[in-house]
């Protein structure tokens, strides 16, 4: 075992977790761990943009991004801290293009923007041209200059290190953070990494599902590694589909499809978003999108020779157009599908997207211990957090403004915390729970194989916990992910070697779905709602009376289940209201 | 990933088929050498290669070790010696190889091999870091963005497309004989900067690339070009950063 | 543990700045476009034109050397193949000499080899005497006196 | 210190078969050159020595081996250009493919005539 130590320690190197670093970097220690090469992280798969009311190409201001938010949210968003990000959107933009970000721009070399699902103008008028991107790939873009300046700025990462544990230390009757423990892939040495403050910016969880646009990485280690350090969850139950995978795939399409023109249809060729959202059709937000699309199947006009997925019509489109402005997503549809997307529309249906929930925090990242208390220390960003700007469903191109602004804010707190926090005693033993953890799996001679739990975790919380749900898949979801767990605990992999034992550590992250998938199930059976990304069969309505609240969901200690408490929604300017588009 | 594409409509259309797989094996722990081992497994329609090498370790030997992310194209992550040539596995379809033999997966040739396919990235990553790949610009920074036009932001938008896969720098001929050159990919990198017309560190990058181990070191042998999973024209961009050091300094 | 991984490479140092290579690079295109005339002429006259390789022979020489366009022609083609050459010979050794030693020994091979070779051939060109007197008068180009 | 093990050979393309050919003729003619200028420094020796080495280079055998040497000279020097275009042309990266095709193209109509005529001359002569 060695030991480190830092005044921050960042948990994460994708948007949320660099840019925080640029911060914290410049004025206390920093050390950035993360499980990939920072490149690798999956906020550079982000195609569409990033939204910010620069107002370049037509009128716009940032309250009206504020009400977009809220409302594509399906109010359950806190409106202050909407607030804060809409109006720190500009300079979040402003500060990438500073930093080199080579956005697509106006003939007047302003920084171009396009259209995208649930932004418009004058709260709900018509749609608005508020994304401002690098052509498809604009979180490639945003990865690499964070990436870039992080390597100007010196940045001390260690590259292949997976966190797996959260330090705590009792100081006068206060849980305060005292570190993280880290598995070296390479090496297969534990880690531990004694810091002041630390910042966890692991991203997001969409492995629990199997159709799904996250990468095979993203597995929800930071909020898994929350909930076991007996921290709460906050709305996980609200998890975004997003329309346009591939058919069978979930390779993801951009939502820049559609604002570009790209049109939805079913089998028999009609424009089918006309009737589920007269004003925004295609870009209305994604909840509703998919959840139409999933009907249009359901109702049998699906295309195909199973009739299970819908189709994206780009034909219509200048195909220099597309070209110009979609270049990296048609070519999906070629390479994967065999698709040409001058000529023939995608096949295209909903996949696993985005997690809207996550470690609760406050506007400075603080992260919550409860209803009101931060836990010292401890911050987070991007995926992995909620600071409840998502609501019940993100707006499209709202995430990596999520990374962007609220992973500085995470990085200048937590540096000023390390520069007047004193260092806290690590406690007893700091990695033993980390090495139990792994010499449990790894001495394990015979056992299940971990791909088949997880296969049949992502299948069942496919089938049951999807677009559409109910009291009754819900349940089959929830026993299934119980008797999963049961049989994890004889889980066992093969490679009991030290070096590069990738399989041990996909154990490890199955063990971290698991838990995630319980949250998300318990979650979503006790909303009796719908709303936003949740959608209950049996409770079609949005129920402002009684779920108009955030779930908070704790590790219950008696029962290795999930105990559920709520926190009410800030509400600041704007009244809950139906949602049409 | 490999079940999902099993239901997915469109394969219906694909019939399943045999992969036999010819894998470059070490373990360090265990092995002085690498070693050839060969697995067949039954794929479909649209499956890729990380899809059966996947198959491979989660079915058979879970040992089998490599690097893979994102599954399509977008983190360059799983760059690798297939069938002789760097590709991405997420990216190169089995249904495109020839499978009546096998199909070998090796590590990218270049830099060492830690175990299985995978290798040593750092050296790579520090010949990026030697070409200063982030804007220089001097004086305070402006309130608003600063401008640009489409036509000069599309001087450079073909090396902005590079994902670091390596794919490129370990196909240089060069790179492999003593791997003291800088490599293509740092050149695009640093070519992403010099074409930009909001930076002024080009002096700086050129004279980093006039080294004895920089551009002159490239013998146009467009490997690099043929591995991009990017598509990026990399040879062209290693031919514009030369001229530009001729013409605008000598 | 029974195998060591093998250390990353030495980092890489920049070697002050120079254009040397930059230099070598454009004399390489330049010398090579100028090669293509002279070696294809030197190839057409000599191997192609009359009775091709079978008219070569010490007159041969001499009957060209007489004339100083052959002479200037040659001392070029000498010059700037050998340059050429070993500037390339020099790339080859750099790519594939990993030794810092061994490189150094084959380069100072190669550089006396082409010193020597230029410096001889340069003499040859210039001392030539198309009508070494005591040569058989029969080997001797035409327009050499008869003794 | 063992290097990344030697796997397959590198499955490379016309840039690298150019390359590859391009390096070895190079190296090829370079030491022929050597004993090129070596036995034409002959001519200072005397006409004798010169003539009787020369009269080597028109047995068959050697004709042959000569009639490689072109064909090394020529594909070098064609090649060569082609290089020089990739290098100062800008299209040149894009169509170096088909610049390739031309020098194997323009190296085939040269040697064929060259080949006839040499080797008429070293087996006719
Ligand atoms: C295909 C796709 C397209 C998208 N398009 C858009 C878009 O157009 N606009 C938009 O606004 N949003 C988009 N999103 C959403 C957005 O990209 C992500 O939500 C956002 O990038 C997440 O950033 P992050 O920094 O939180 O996490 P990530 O970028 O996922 O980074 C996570 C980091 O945490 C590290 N990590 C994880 N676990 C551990 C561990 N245990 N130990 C150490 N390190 C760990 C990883 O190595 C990685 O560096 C898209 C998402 C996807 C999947
Ligand atoms: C006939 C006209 C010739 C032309 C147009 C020509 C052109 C070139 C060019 C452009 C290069 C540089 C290749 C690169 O940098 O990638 C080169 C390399 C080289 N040339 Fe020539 N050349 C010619 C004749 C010769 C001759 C006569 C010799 C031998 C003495 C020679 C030996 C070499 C060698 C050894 C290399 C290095 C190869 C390498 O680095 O791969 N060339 N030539
Ligand atoms: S230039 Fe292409 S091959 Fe090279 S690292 Fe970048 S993306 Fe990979
Ligand atoms: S492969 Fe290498 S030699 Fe040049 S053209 Fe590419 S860098
Ligand atoms: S897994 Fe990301 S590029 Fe292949």
């Amino acid at each position: 075992m060695q030991t480190h130590q830092y005044d921050v320690v960042i948990v994460g190197a994708g948007g949320a977790g660099m840019r925080a670093a640029l911060e914290s970097g410049q004025r206390v220690r920093t050390a950035v761990l993360t499980k990939l090469y920072p490149t690798r992280s999956h906020t550079g798969a982000a195609q569409g943009g990033m939204c910010a009311a620069l107002a370049n190409v037509e009128e716009d201001n940032w309250e009206w991004h504020t009400f977009d938010t809220v409302k594509g949210g399906d109010f359950l968003v806190d409106q202050d801290a909407a607030e804060v990000m809409a109006k720190e959107a500009i300079d979040a933009v402003l500060d990438l293009e500073k930093m080199g970000l080579p956005f697509n721009r106006t003939p007047d070399g302003l920084i171009d923007q396009r259209r995208f699902g649930g932004h418009t103008r004058k709260h709900g008028e018509a749609a608005v041209r508020r994304s401002c991107y690098a052509a498809d790939r604009t979180g490639h873009m945003i990865l690499q200059t964070l990436y870039q300046q992080c390597i100007k700025r010196d940045v001390e990462f260690y590259n292949e290190f997976y966190v797996l544990d959260l330090l705590f230390t009792e100081v006068d009757g206060v849980r305060r953070t005292a570190g993280v423990v880290a598995y070296e892939l390479a090496t297969g040495e534990i880690h531990v990494f004694r810091a002041k403050a630390v910042v966890f910016a692991t991203g997001g969880a969409g492995k629990v599902y199997k159709t799904t646009s996250n990468a095979h990485t993203l597995t929800g280690d930071g909020m898994a590694i929350a909930l076991r350090s007996g921290l709460p969850l906050e709305d996980m139950e609200f998890f975004q589909f997003h329309p346009t995978g591939l058919a069978g795939l979930g390779i993801l399409l951009s939502e820049a499809a559609r604002g570009e023109g790209a049109i939805l249809r079913n089998s028999e060729g009609e424009r089918f978003m006309e009737r589920y959202a007269p004003t925004l059709k295609d870009l209305a937000p994604r909840d509703v999108v998919a959840r139409a699309m999933a009907n249009e199947v359901r109702e049998g006009r699906g295309s195909g020779p199973n009739k299970d997925y819908v189709l994206l019509d780009l034909t219509h489109l200048e195909p220099s157009h597309i070209d110009a402005k979609l270049p990296d997503i048609t070519e999906f549809a070629r390479t994967y599908l065999g698709v040409e997307p001058y000529t023939e529309p995608v096949p295209v249906f909903p996949t696993a997207h985005y997690a809207m929930g996550g470690m609760p925090t406050t506007i400075d990242a603080e992260v919550l211990g409860d209803n009101t208390h931060v836990v010292p220390g401890l911050y987070a960003a991007g995926e992995v957090a909620c600071v409840s700007v998502h609501g019940a469903n993100r707006l499209g191109t709202n995430s990596l403004l999520d990374i962007n602004v609220f992973g500085r804010r995470a990085g200048l707190a937590a540096a000023a915390f390390a520069e007047k926090a004193p260092l806290v005693e690590l406690p007893d033993a700091p990695s033993a729970d980390t090495e139990a953890l792994l010499e449990g799996i790894r001495d394990r001679a015979d056992g299940e194989r971990v791909a088949v739990l997880r296969r049949e975790l992502q299948e069942t919380m496919d089938a049951n916990a999807q677009v559409f749900r109910s009291e009754a898949t819900l349940k089959q979801a929830l026993s299934d992910v119980h008797a999963l767990k049961a049989r994890y605990a004889n889980v066992s992999v093969q490679d009991k070697g030290r070096r590069f034992n990738t399989d041990l550590l996909e154990a490890v992250e199955l063990g971290f779905l698991l838990d995630l998938a319980e949250v998300i199930v318990v979650g979503a059976l006790e909303r009796k709602e719908s709303r936003g990304g949740h959608f209950r069969e049996d409770y079609q309505n949005r129920d402002d009376v009684n779920y108009m609240r955030h779930t908070m969901a704790y590790r219950s200690a008696e029962d290795d289940g999930v105990r559920l408490d709520f926190k009410p929604v800030v509400v600041t300017r704007y009244q809950p209201m139906e949602r049409k588009f | 990933m490999t079940a999902a594409v099993a239901d997915a409509p469109v394969a219906g259309a694909v019939p399943s088929f045999q992969v036999t797989l010819r894998l470059r094996r070490f373990n360090p722990e265990s092995d002085t050498e690498a070693r050839w081992e060969e697995h067949t497994v039954t794929m479909h329609g649209t499956d890729r290669v990380l899809d059966a090498l996947h198959k491979i370790k989660w079915e058979i030997d879970g040992s089998l070790t490599f690097r893979r992310s994102c599954a399509h194209g977008i983190c360059g992550s799983d760059a690798m010696r297939i069938n002789g040539r760097n590709r991405l596995a997420c990216k190169t379809l089995l249904k495109d190889l020839p499978l009546d033999k096998p199909v070998t997966v090796e590590p990218i040739k270049g830099l060492a091999v830690l175990k299985d396919l995978v290798v040593d990235m750092d050296p790579f990553f520090e010949a990026y870091k030697s070409i200063m790949p982030f804007l220089v610009t001097t004086g305070n920074d402006p309130s608003r963005e600063r401008r640009q036009s489409p036509e000069d932001r599309a001087r450079y938008d073909d090396t902005t497309k590079c994902i670091m896969c390596a794919a490129c720098t370990t196909s240089c001929p060069v790179y492999w004989s003593d791997g003291q050159y800088f490599g293509p990919q740092a050149i695009v990198g640093a070519h992403r900067f010099i074409f930009d017309s909001r930076d002024e560190g080009a002096e700086q990058r050129l004279e980093i690339l006039n080294d004895r181990d920089g551009v002159w070191r490239c013998r146009t042998t467009f490997n690099c070009t043929d591995a991009c999973p990017r598509g990026i024209e990399v040879t062209k961009a290693i031919q514009e950063v030369k001229r530009a050091l001729l013409f605008r300094r000598v | 543990m029974t195998t060591t991984i093998p250390a990353p490479r030495t980092p890489r140092r920049l070697r002050g700045r120079t254009n040397t290579e930059l230099y070598a690079w454009m004399f390489m295109r330049a010398s090579g476009v100028l090669l293509v005339i002279l070696i294809f002429t030197h190839l057409f006259v000599n191997l192609v034109t009359g009775d091709g390789i079978n008219a070569l022979d010490f007159g041969f020489v001499a009957g060209k050397w007489a004339n100083p366009v052959w002479q200037v022609w040659d001392l070029m083609m000498l010059w700037l193949a050998m340059l050429h050459g070993t500037n390339g010979m020099r790339t080859v050794i750099n790519d594939y000499a990993e030794r810092d030693q061994l490189r150094l020994w084959l380069k100072v091979g190669l550089y006396t080899a082409t010193t020597i070779t230029i410096v001889l051939g340069t003499l040859v060109i210039f001392t030539f005497d198309p009508c070494p007197p005591d040569a058989a008068a029969d080997l001797l180009p035409s327009f050499c006196p008869v003794p | 210190m063992p290097k990344a093990p030697a796997g397959t050979l590198y499955r490379g393309r016309e840039g690298m078969w150019s390359w590859v050919a391009h390096r070895v003729t190079g190296i090829g003619i370079f030491f022929f050159l050597f004993a090129h200028i070596l036995d034409t420094a002959l001519v200072r020796v005397s006409p004798e020595a010169y003539n009787e080495v020369i009269a080597t280079y028109k047995n068959p055998i050697v004709g042959l081996m000569e009639v490689g040497l072109v064909a090394a000279i020529v594909f070098h020097a064609f090649n060569g250009l082609r290089i020089v275009l990739v290098d100062f042309w800008s299209k040149g990266p894009r169509f170096q493919k088909q610049l390739f095709a031309s020098v194997l193209v323009l190296w085939v109509v040269l040697m064929v005539p060259f080949t006839i005529r040499h080797l008429s001359h070293v087996f006719g002569g």
